[in-house]
């Protein structure tokens, strides 16, 4: 099996853009649109509208300057592709689908059924992991879901190595038999679907079964329906995501503080000192560093969790009528 | 050994107090200071602060803008009458078609279960079974509470179905209400809430006994006391000596519209005194080193800089416990620390998970990262 | 209702320490050991001797020598408590107890019932946090762990405030009635003493239920129990917490890495750089600073779920026949 | 469109190949090189490594020191036959009387439930019930598979019951195994652990097509590269070229001792012939500046220096994924790359909570961070 070295594809690239190609435009973090490129037609986003012409012959990762502002273009990967999917309900997203990839033990070569196909997030990854000499056999009872995606996988140059189906799992079971290598299942009742992948999972490769559930009841019910169906090794894991932000650090001195208050450099009202303050040096030490806080930022206040973890460490000493608390106040 | 019972008094909601308002199963809490002929608004409720005033903490129903006292009792009465009228429903709609918020209490939906798995012919049968189940229980008479008592002792398939429903009703009605203007909200005293109280512990109204426990000193006075303002035999003994004191000046326009207050309202002068008073007990306390603990939180002052004033003050065996949204003024306070011998030093952080408890589809819920920032805690021991 | 200022108590110490006093021997990080000073005996530890006759007389927080190094004698806290306490199965960690007691909102003079005792963590806790006026009510079906209990709380100074009961809650209920403000639960059948513990709880104040369970199932049933019992706000929470360790930084060079390898300073051969290595300016430049990592620090190995999160962002060009992979390699 | 089915050959263990040995449900796997005469020990599980050449990868039985290929059909099997004698049995040991692992498989053991509930009336009398109707299904001739599917379609009480005991009986027979020095084990090919094997990728014995994507290039190479040896007119066409390239010596033990393996064994010539094709080439992918992806994984080196070297040749648009268990270290190539204009900064951590799916005891385990570190990724653009 081979690919066409030719025409659009996510798998292999010309160092310019030409039209056909599907491109990521980055308009701003969190916001990127995914566009196939095509003459005449123009792109409308926040920084107002750009002309799919000026793309068309550009170097990939190109910076353009659109109506009302810029914007880069990029090759898609399918990890843009899963962050810049429109349908951004009930997807999985990069941590889940790295790690299903993972336990399914894709690689190229790899053969591979899921169900159902849905966004067809999971299956372009799925489908680049396999590439260039796997297959992605990917079910889903909506055919409307199947087309779009069968357009999609076209329009990205995998259609060689997917095949969308419309089938149920559940009753009809898979597309194949004794023939991949993994099967990933993202189904409301995953134990009626366990029996066939089983039958659809290669005989004598053996194979890897995941299933994704949104909660305890069906995990509950597809462990003990994986165990009754011959697999071994059955593991229940849950990722947990945490995306950090970098801010700019600013450190105070409590002389600082008591001049200037809890503000952040911009804020810092810059007072000539007029004798009260002691021991005032420089105002903002340590601006020019940077620091990691989880992106859910405290809006200056301590968390009450962080608060009763203090209050414990701290132990007698607080809440309590015979010792007292010092508290210091601006 | 009695129980010591709290005074009855301190549990009335009065004029100026500051409470914590909560919607019931709503999604934010909110500390509001009632005032007489405030009008309260929570997630779309409204009230008059009035309406409270006089009535103890709790749980309370909201009619046409006041706030009325409900009690446990009767909310699962209401939950019974609700139940019965669910058993003597004789067609219950089909599950799949509850559409909007306004119409989602149908007489069927205490019985919705895994909606996840409603397109499946087993999963359908089942839910009927239990339907008719539930119904056969109703006309044999069997109360709600009872039933709750049987389906808990009973079948873990009707255990976690029908309860659960229970309580998902009970959300619901709360929701309905809500849109009809007519709803539960929880008015809960601020006691608890010392963590949002600390930066604020000056202004807010803490009742006698834990106003006890505070002892609230300006930061400035911990810094002039660098150049020992007290010890130069100026130590003040109330309000007036603090002010007359030159190195801690009270030219603040605070201070000074504070001032003004005091001139008409004795009251506010009494509380002012009692306020410097403790600052002075604050401070002796600071310097006989006797405090068993230091804590810092602050989202920006570097810890170093408080413990550089304070760390030599505490008493041996204190704890040191220190909250920052940046690990990095950790790590730096955790070599200033090691560097003076203190022991078990620990830079935790933390997590809660929020798992949403439901019918066949007990999931956690995504926004689980609460704890904004880490704590370095560690002990001050007297070295070799 | 006043406490004993004489006599050793969690809630007041002496400056130093007396006869009867309940220490915490520190010995190293991790290893604590509770101690009730008497004259005449003799702690026997990993450092060897120490002679409780040493300990009388000193301040707190000082550093003894033992017959083999040296340790430190701390003041007891709730915390260091259930760090030190010697049953370590099934007790309630200090993040744990610092939420169940934010959750409980014990404040002084709150009257709190729990249940069942166990080792006594969590109720030396609580004790501690509704000091000096309020009361912790303790019921356990164990008669001996209550007796062990009561013994420690007197030895504690904490008699006054706590009442040990044997008493089975899921059955016989709680020892009071509409008279606390929280109760906790730690029993295996939470939803049995659930509507015991509302009758509990106080008419006019109102009050908090929390329940601790190690299993889903158990919170499943602990959850509709609640609301059937009129309980609302009901809430299902995790506390997970995570202990950093700080270690001291070492960023190599490329170049520093070529010539010594992945080596920590300590282990850093000093050689002579014979003209092959280029750009060599510093043997460790950083090794000074220091830098916060998780606690599982990984053995010098990319763990699989970092590495497939990383092949997942980066793409179709990963694992994919058609673009080649460089691997730099020392 | 027929499914590429991968050559039979490829599967099939043989001599000098890495493999990952995990014992079932045992707590560790590892990566062996299986040569002739090996004794692998896992887990006080002993065999031979020649048992296994020659067959394919998967389940095995291991009897006396030997590797029994074991098809899951036989596991199932061997589970049915369990399971009718757990139905004859008549006399269930109560379960509080289960004490050692060794004697943990009792007849009763099945429907052990809820350990920690066991000491409660209701709960026991319900376990006696379930029992009894376990009983009643398997006198009526219900299979062992049958009942499964009966269970999982049937009532939520059975199905988290029955059925998790017999997930648990699968467990506990491969303890019951283990310990009579017979049990499965699981024997996978390294291809998947990629991750472990990129330190080695050199000495490890990929498959061709798998060796085909990697083009290891030594860092002494790229150094140099920076003083251009290769384009000085001395790129080298093969092996000998690279060893006379005066400007990368390799005067190193390791290439001694490979210099005289090769004159004895032409295909190890071939081999590091071929590395050194490869080497080239992945030299001059890095010149061509075509690489579409940069990973930086290391413990102690500064991404910042790999950055220096080879930011500059990366296609635009290109990823830029680097982990590290320091923190600190991400923040300053954080701001490298912000200098340089790369957009859609990330700096992510994760945690992998598994979850113990036990009847009645659901519950996630204890040591759950499993990821030690960060990842901070990029995308290279061309500046404006």
């Amino acid at each position: 099996m081979t690919l066409a070295t030719k025409g659009p594809s996510f798998l292999k690239y010309n160092e310019r853009i030409e039209e056909g190609d599907t491109v990521i435009v980055y308009v701003t973090f969190g916001q990127m649109i995914p566009t196939v490129v095509k003459r005449g037609q123009t792109l409308m986003m926040k920084y107002g509208a750009l002309r799919h012409e000026f793309i068309i012959g550009k170097r990939w990762g190109q910076c353009l300057s659109a109506s009302a502002g810029f914007v880069y273009i990029l090759r898609p990967t399918s990890d843009l592709w899963t962050r810049s999917l429109p349908r951004r309900t009930q997807i999985l997203y990069t941590a889940d689908c790295a790690e299903i990839i993972a336990l399914l033990d894709c690689k190229p070569g790899s053969v591979i059924c899921e169900s159902g196909t849905g966004s067809g997030s999971l299956s372009h990854a799925i489908a680049l992991a396999v590439a260039p000499n796997g297959h992605l056999y990917t079910h889903d009872i909506d055919e409307s879901r199947t087309k779009k995606v069968q357009e999609e996988f076209k329009t990205h140059g995998l259609s060689e190595i997917t095949t969308p189906v419309v089938q149920n799992v559940c009753t009809d079971g898979f597309f194949v038999t004794n023939a991949c290598d993994g099967v990933f299942l993202d189904v409301p009742a995953p134990w009626d679907a366990i029996p066939h992948a089983a039958r659809a999972l290669s005989r004598s490769r053996g194979g890897r079964i995941v299933s994704f559930s949104p909660c305890m009841e069906q995990v509950q019910r597809a462990c003990l329906a994986m165990s009754a169906a011959g697999f071994v090794c059955v593991e229940t894991i849950e990722v947990v995501p945490e995306q950090k932000k970098i801010v700019g650090q600013h450190r105070q001195t409590l002389e600082e503080f008591e001049e200037l208050g809890d503000a952040y450099p911009k804020m810092a009202k810059k007072r000539d000192s007029d004798g009260k303050v002691v021991g005032f040096t420089q105002l903002v030490p340590h601006a020019n560093s940077s620091a990691a806080v989880p992106e859910v930022a405290p809006e200056g206040l301590i968390v009450d969790e962080d608060f009763d973890r203090i209050r414990d460490v701290v132990g007698p000493s607080f809440r309590n009528q015979h010792d007292r608390v010092v508290v210091l106040i601006p | 050994m009695t129980p010591p019972t709290t005074d009855t008094a301190a549990n009335i909601i009065s004029n100026g107090q500051y409470l914590i308002v909560q919607k019931i199963d709503g999604e934010q809490s909110r500390i509001i200071r009632f005032t007489p002929k405030q009008k309260i608004l929570i997630e779309k409720l409204k009230f008059t602060a009035d309406s409270a005033f006089g009535k103890p903490y709790g749980l309370f129903e909201i009619s046409s803008g006041q706030c009325l006292p409900m009690s446990v009792d009767r909310l699962i009465e209401e939950l019974q009458l609700q139940e019965a009228a669910v058993a003597t429903s004789s067609e219950p709609a089909p599950p799949t078609t509850v559409t909007s918020s306004e119409t989602i209490i149908t007489s069927d939906d205490r019985v919705v279960i895994a909606p996840s798995a409603l397109k499946l012919e087993p999963e359908q049968k089942r839910q009927k079974l239990e339907m008719d189940a539930v119904l056969e229980m109703r006309k044999q008479g069997v109360s709600g509470q009872e039933m709750v008592q049987k389906l808990v002792e009973g079948s873990a398939s009707f255990q976690t179905r029908t309860v659960f429903s229970q309580s998902k009703y009970i959300k619901r009605k709360a929701k309905k209400h809500s849109d009809s203007e007519n709803s539960e909200i929880a008015l809960t005293d601020l006691m608890g809430a010392v963590a949002q109280s600390i930066p604020c512990v000056h202004s807010m109204n803490y009742d006698e006994q834990t106003l006890s426990t505070f002892l609230p000193v300006r930061i400035k006075c911990v810094l002039a006391e660098k150049q020992l303002p007290y010890e130069n035999n100026r130590r003040p003994a109330n309000g007036e000596a603090v002010e007359n004191n030159g190195d801690v000046e009270m030219e603040e326009k605070e201070q000074n519209e504070e001032r003004k207050v005091e001139e008409q309202d004795q009251e506010a002068l009494a509380r002012r005194n009692d306020r410097l008073e403790r600052e002075r007990k604050g401070i002796e306390m600071i310097e006989t080193e006797n405090a068993h603990s230091l804590i810092i939180g602050s989202r920006t002052v570097d810890p170093i800089s408080v413990l550089e004033l304070l760390y030599a003050k505490l008493a041996p065996s204190a704890s040191i416990v220190i909250y920052s949204p940046h690990q990095n003024m950790l790590i730096t306070a955790y070599d200033w620390l090691v560097k003076r011998g203190a022991i078990n030093l620990m830079l935790t952080d933390q997590m809660c998970r929020i798992l949403q408890v439901l019918p066949d589809r007990t999931h956690p819920l995504m926004a689980q990262h609460v704890a904004g920032g880490h704590v370095l805690t560690a002990i001050k021991v007297i070295e070799k």
